[in-house]
């Protein structure tokens, strides 16, 4: 491994941590020169003037997840994509049959969700 | 030792110049927008705060900079306050690879292009906290519809992006901008660059897929309870932040990077990405927004199915024509463009509109005459 | 029950889902004034809604038996602010058909005119309003920027640029200022391409097509069974319109269209609207064209004591029918005074076009009925 | 959509209604063009129903519910209109004042729910068999209905409201009663 | 509560950021998205076109308390809605400014009778400034709002915390001396 490629990936680590560091630093000093006064209304949660009612965090509609579920599928599709679209020119025909294959099955799948129902949003 | 002198001195001059990108896209864009949102709808803008306005944006900064920023007391303390950290992880690490010139990356990953996928889901996560964490019931919704709506438009994202792959034979954007010496991808596969400019501003929640932070519905969306510095990170830095590295990562993949007509700089990277953003701020002006469900069907069926079949049909002309690829392609995605076009009103209207297809087609207006004198009873 | 449970079957331990209630409103962007909805959602599916009324409940109907008839006819058009002179002119015709007084011609035209024009700048509110409820902003604004021009003329003639006040019981305070008519003129040739100019940026859009058609459709018999008039009800295709059936003051004279819808939905709602702008413009220009000499009132004393008895007299509000039902004892304030409001019906009718839409469509719904709350509050 | 034909004139749906209602209406006379029908309070759902379902006069429009205090009686009062013809009807109801009950037509016409709910929220004037009889203007903890002549709408004392004690816990509609009244 | 504010006396410090704070307020006052009746109409007008209060910086309606700066009471208030206008009010942040629109909301207007209506907004929440009219022109509503531009230019931090725990007698960000506090 080259130093160079540490580097890379040292330096991204470095970004994600500093950003961090920017974001909360920033909010820290905003903390200390902005004039703060709370009490326990101002603190209610906001909703159009009223209280709310019933808690928010409720167990929520299934239909969110069932799109996430398929982007799981879909997007496992694309972790196997990307190293075949780099090889596939030497892989020639062969393999790019397989990998149509695995696209039939693929669309094969999304067809039958289609079908199903999972896509449309009740 | 000296390793880590090295790696600060080519370190920190980049981690300075990405955040300098988003803070000065965050400052210079809402401004714009302000003004050409204004100019198209026939009024001036912000023009008193400085020469022609031009100190508005630090002023609001400021001003938020000083405002108090309220924790609400059902709220998970950590996760509201980490949000804003968390969303802005996108933008700062998306810079990372895009090569800002001939010779000047800040971090030449040969796996560029998945790492651009890898971290903007980054902003998804941002969104989600900072939904859940408010512990309100507008921010929840709006934090689970841009969620939904993010991983939808990831996958077609994904998939026009592996085009890109196809066509340069590597992963790394440095190769992509230079692949793209003779012709811009975007004119080799404008299908590609379509599908992805459509799931950018989704995956961007600009209008008209501005669902999650939608005000006609969801007050704020999941910004509803972010006040102060807190909401200028969320609204200001991030959104615009993410806006301008979309437009970064667009117009490095599509639009040839720093390549130019003349001279090969930045400023040609910049120009794209100010037109980019240009495009955003006009879709703003124009457009309603759609509704979820047309949403999630557009990106599902429309979306999906056609990258899938451009990407196949792609690599198989790149199979056929191993040397000499370019032109076939280019061909093959125009004429897709154009099927697309054909089909648009009778097979994708059918898709978003389901059983109220039907309307469409009579939906003209009868006028009835009126009779003169027909009435005359009082009432 | 939500309808998630319904999919899952009922009863089912595991899938309950509670429903999540939402308030929207009275402080929402979308809910035009102090309109609350409690929501009770399933994820975004909207389950029952229900609208509370009242935050601008202001009492006029109370106020009315504290003042004189010439007191309360100053505050009648804060009532329904948008269309504030067909609230006055519903009143005054009440009073004026109580105690049986024929009004100078010249005030009839007058009151057309100023009223047509009011009916403009309303239905500009409606456009504007819907469409930024759909999410886009400057239709909104150009919405905006026309009225000013009425706002103008308005002006010109009453003095106010909303509450005009400018009608008196037996015609109308002042006569047509010198200008008035070139300047008038001078707008309506400019109108109707304004109309076009909305109805290019919006009606052939295609996000916008998918958000309104067949969307929250009102059935002809729906729309007589609520009790909903005007515009919505029209777009349901319920030939129906005050000015032509009933042919008060001097609408008889005039040759003008009702626009009809076929569907009821938000985009034939959306529609009329935008038609009936059309024909309030050729309406403008026939009234001023038969303009006649005369005087513009008749000299009635401040205070005024109508006959004993009661009378109901309404008037074809941009929002639809709007009544004045007055009970006189013969004293010098009104004994009752009960005020008809078409958006309050208009709104009993949210919880049924709603439920099994979602959020979004309750938004476009909610727009597209042009909602006003001032009337409805009373 | 209707021809000229199909019109009634005030006479003629005079007419028509005498021989629709027989003895259900107490009087029937014009005024004002309008076709005013007085009935008994307990005889309201019949009448509301033969009017709705009469083919000529078909009042499927039930335009809105009036209440009216005359101080030795009450009054409810209720605007038809048919589509087909444009003699507006009136109903007349005459309420006893101390307990003005009278049954609700909530059923035969949709519009009928909010008026009745706003009649009662005024007059206090009961609708028995509405489906949801509540408040619907005022505020829901309102201890007097308005409208009435010898009503006295009491205000909130305005202290209460002053932001001297804007730290006090909120006080939000449907939350328990005031005890600070003037 | 602010480090700033912990000064008694004005030294250069504090005159600087006054100076420099008062200007970015002043010309950032983000109004609050509340219509109560006619007004919000005129409100909505002086965003638009001709009269453009987006000059001022001023057209960035939030439709949350918490990213607001002024509350623009444009309207009668109602009892029903007074305890919701005060509670919308709490939620907003600090530094917040109220300006009473029309006739009605700074003392009931032609309501004033009524028994439904509150005479005027400043018996539920400290208003700062008052705009007559029924309703105020657009023109009335952005001099308004530049007399609250004027009065946020004056506005100083030095003493706050002390006045703040002087109790109801100071402006109006001291009234919580009781059960608030600082956090």
């Amino acid at each position: 491994m080259t130093p160079d490629y540490t580097y890379s990936y040292l330096s991204v680590a470095a970004m994600s941590l500093l950003d961090f560091v920017f974001v909360l630093g920033i909010l820290g000093v905003s903390r200390m020169i902005q004039r703060r006064h709370s009490y326990p209304e101002k603190l209610t949660p906001y909703e159009c003037g009223i209280p709310p009612v019933g808690d928010s965090r409720t167990p929520f509609a299934v239909k969110y997840y069932i799109f996430a579920l398929l982007f799981v599928v879909f997007d496992i599709e694309a972790v196997f994509l990307y190293p075949w679209a780099m090889v596939f020119r030497s892989l020639g025909g062969y393999g790019f049959g397989e990998m149509m294959l695995f696209f039939a099955v693929l669309l094969f799948g999304l067809i039958y969700a289609w079908g199903k129902g999972a896509l449309e949003w009740v | 030792m000296s390793n880590i002198v090295d790696f600060l001195e080519s370190f920190l001059p980049g981690f300075i110049l990405a955040l300098l990108v988003i803070i000065i896209s965050a400052v210079v864009f809402p401004f714009v927008a302000r003004r050409i949102l204004g100019f198209m709808g026939d009024r001036l803008g912000p023009n008193r705060v400085g020469p022609q306005g031009l100190l508005q944006p630090f002023a609001d900064f400021l001003k938020l900079f000083i405002k108090e920023d309220i924790t609400p007391s059902q709220s998970h303390r950590l996760l509201f306050i980490l949000a804003p950290a968390v969303a802005l992880v996108t933008p700062m690490l998306t810079q990372v690879v895009i090569p800002f010139s001939e010779d000047y990356t800040l971090a030449d990953l040969n796996i560029g292009l998945i790492y651009i996928v890898a971290v903007g889901a980054f902003s998804v996560l941002g969104m989600l906290i900072a939904g859940w964490a408010s512990n309100n019931k507008y921010s929840l919704l709006g934090g689970l519809r841009s969620a939904a709506q993010m991983i939808s438009y990831e996958i077609p994202l994904i998939l026009t992006i592996m085009v890109v792959a196809l066509l340069t034979g590597s992963l790394s954007l440095n190769k992509v901008v230079g692949a793209q010496g003779s012709v811009w991808f975007a004119a080799v596969q404008p299908l590609a660059f379509i599908i992805y400019a459509i799931a950018g501003v989704a995956e961007l929640n600009r209008t008209p897929f501005d669902l999650p932070e939608a005000e006609s519905e969801l007050v704020s969306g999941y910004i509803t309870e972010y006040s102060g510095m807190r909401f200028a990170f969320l609204y200001g830095l991030v959104e615009w932040g993410n806006v301008t590295v979309w437009a970064m990562a667009g117009s490095t993949l599509f639009l040839g990077g720093w390549r130019g007509p003349f001279g090969n700089s930045s400023a040609w990277l910049a120009l794209k990405v100010i037109a980019m953003v240009l495009v955003i701020i006009w879709f703003w002006a124009t457009f309603p927004r759609l509704q979820i469900d047309q949403l999630m069907a557009f990106a599902w069926k429309v979306l999906i199915p056609l990258s899938l079949v451009n990407l196949a049909a792609t690599s198989l002309f790149i199979l056929i024509w191993p040397d000499n690829f370019l032109l076939p392609t280019a061909i093959l995605s125009w004429s897709l463009i154009a099927i697309f076009i054909a089909f648009f009103p009778s097979v994708v209207r059918k898709i978003l509109l389901h059983n109220r297809y039907k309307f469409l087609a009579s939906r003209r207006m009868t006028t009835m005459i009126s009779g003169t004198g027909k009435g005359g009873i009082r009432s | 029950m939500s309808s998630t449970e319904e999919l899952m079957g009922p009863g089912h331990p595991e899938f309950h889902l509670e429903e999540m209630v939402l308030n929207m409103g009275p402080q929402h962007p979308s809910t035009h004034g102090v309109l609350r909805l409690v929501l009770h959602l399933d994820g975004e599916l909207v389950v029952s809604v229900e609208p509370q009324l009242g935050y601008l409940h202001r009492g006029f109907e109370k106020l009315a038996e504290n003042r004189t008839y010439l007191q309360y006819l100053a505050m009648i058009s804060r009532l329904d602010y948008l269309s504030g002179f067909f609230m006055e002119w519903s009143y005054v015709r009440s009073v004026e058909a109580m105690m049986r007084l024929e009004v100078p011609k010249r005030a009839e035209y007058i009151r057309v005119i100023i009223g047509e024009l009011n009916r403009i700048i309303s239905h500009h509110i409606a456009f504007g309003d819907f469409l930024m409820n759909l999410g886009a902003s400057t239709p909104f604004v150009w919405a905006f920027r026309d009225r000013e021009d009425v706002y103008d003329l308005l002006e010109m003639v009453t003095g106010q640029r909303m509450m005009y006040n400018y009608m008196r019981i037996g015609g109308v305070r002042w006569d047509l200022p010198d200008g008035f008519e070139e300047r008038c003129r001078k707008f309506l040739k400019g109108f109707p391409s304004k109309v076009d100019e909305y109805e290019k940026l919006v009606t052939e859009n295609e996000i916008f097509l998918s958000r309104t058609l067949g969307m929250g459709i009102i059935k002809p018999f729906e729309a007589l069974d609520y009790g909903i008039s005007g515009p919505n009800a029209r777009a349901s295709g319920v030939d129906w319109d005050l000015r032509r059936e009933t042919g008060y003051s001097v609408y008889p004279e005039f040759d003008f269209k009702v626009p009809l819808g076929e569907h009821g939905d938000c985009f034939d709602r959306y529609k009329c609207r935008i038609e009936e702008m059309r024909e309030s413009a050729k309406i403008i220009e026939q009234a001023l064209d038969a303009l006649c000499g005369g005087p513009v009132n008749l000299k009635i004393p401040p205070m005024v004591r109508p006959p004993a008895g009661d009378i109901y007299r309404a008037v074809e509000t941009p929002r639809g029918e709007f009544g004045v039902y007055l009970v006189s004892n013969g004293g010098l304030r009104p004994w009752r005074l009960k005020l008809r409001d078409p958006t309050f019906s208009a709104i009993s009718m949210i919880p049924k076009l709603t439920a099994g839409n979602k959020i979004a469509d309750l938004v476009a719904i909610a727009g597209s009925l042009d909602l006003i709350m001032g009337g409805v509050d009373r | 959509m209707t021809a000229e034909a199909a019109r009634l004139n005030a006479p003629e749906a005079l007419e028509r209604s005498r021989d629709l209602l027989g003895k259900l209406a107490r009087d029937l006379t014009i005024s004002d063009w309008h076709l005013v029908i007085e009935v008994r309070p307990g005889d309201l759902p019949e009448v509301a129903l033969r009017l709705r379902d009469d083919e000529k006069l078909s009042c499927k429009y039930l335009s809105c519910i009036i209440g009216v205090d005359y101080m030795d009686w009450m009054e409810a009062l209720y605007l038809l209109r048919s589509q087909d013809h444009s003699v507006p009807i009136r109903i007349r109801v005459r309420l006893d004042r101390e307990k003005p009950e009278v049954p609700s037509v909530a059923y035969i016409w949709s519009a009928a729910n909010w008026h009745e709910r706003e009649s009662y929220d005024f007059f206090g004037i009961r609708f028995l068999g509405h489906p949801d009889l509540r408040r619907i203007l005022t505020r829901e903890d309102y201890d007097t209905h308005p409208m009435k002549k010898d009503a006295r709408p009491h205000r909130v004392r305005r202290t209460e409201w002053q932001w001297e004690n804007l730290g006090k816990p909120l006080r939000l509609p449907g939350e328990p009663e005031r005890s600070n009244r003037s | 509560m602010s480090v700033l504010e912990n000064f008694e006396h004005q030294n250069i410090l504090t005159t600087t950021t006054d100076k420099l704070f008062n200007w970015a307020r002043s010309n950032s006052l983000w109004p609050f998205t509340y219509g109560l009746a006619c007004c919000a109409i005129e409100m909505m007008g002086a965003g638009m076109p001709r009269h453009d209060i987006a000059r001022f910086g001023m057209e960035v309606f939030r439709a949350s308390p918490r990213q607001a700066d002024v509350m623009i009471v444009s309207g009668t208030i109602t009892d029903k809605m007074a305890p919701i206008l005060r509670h919308l009010y709490h939620q907003m942040a600090e530094p917040r400014w109220v300006v009473a629109m029309g006739a009605c909301a700074c003392s009931g207007g032609m309501f004033w009778d009524s028994y439904n209506v509150v005479q005027g907004v400043d018996l539920l929440v400290p208003a700062d400034v008052y705009i007559p009219g029924c309703p105020p022109r657009p023109e009335a509503l952005i001099y308004g709002m530049q007399q609250l531009q004027e009065k946020v230019r004056q506005d100083t931090q030095v003493g706050k915390s002390k006045r703040l725990a002087r109790g109801p007698m100071g402006d109006h960000y001291d009234i919580k001396s009781g059960n608030g506090g600082d956090s």
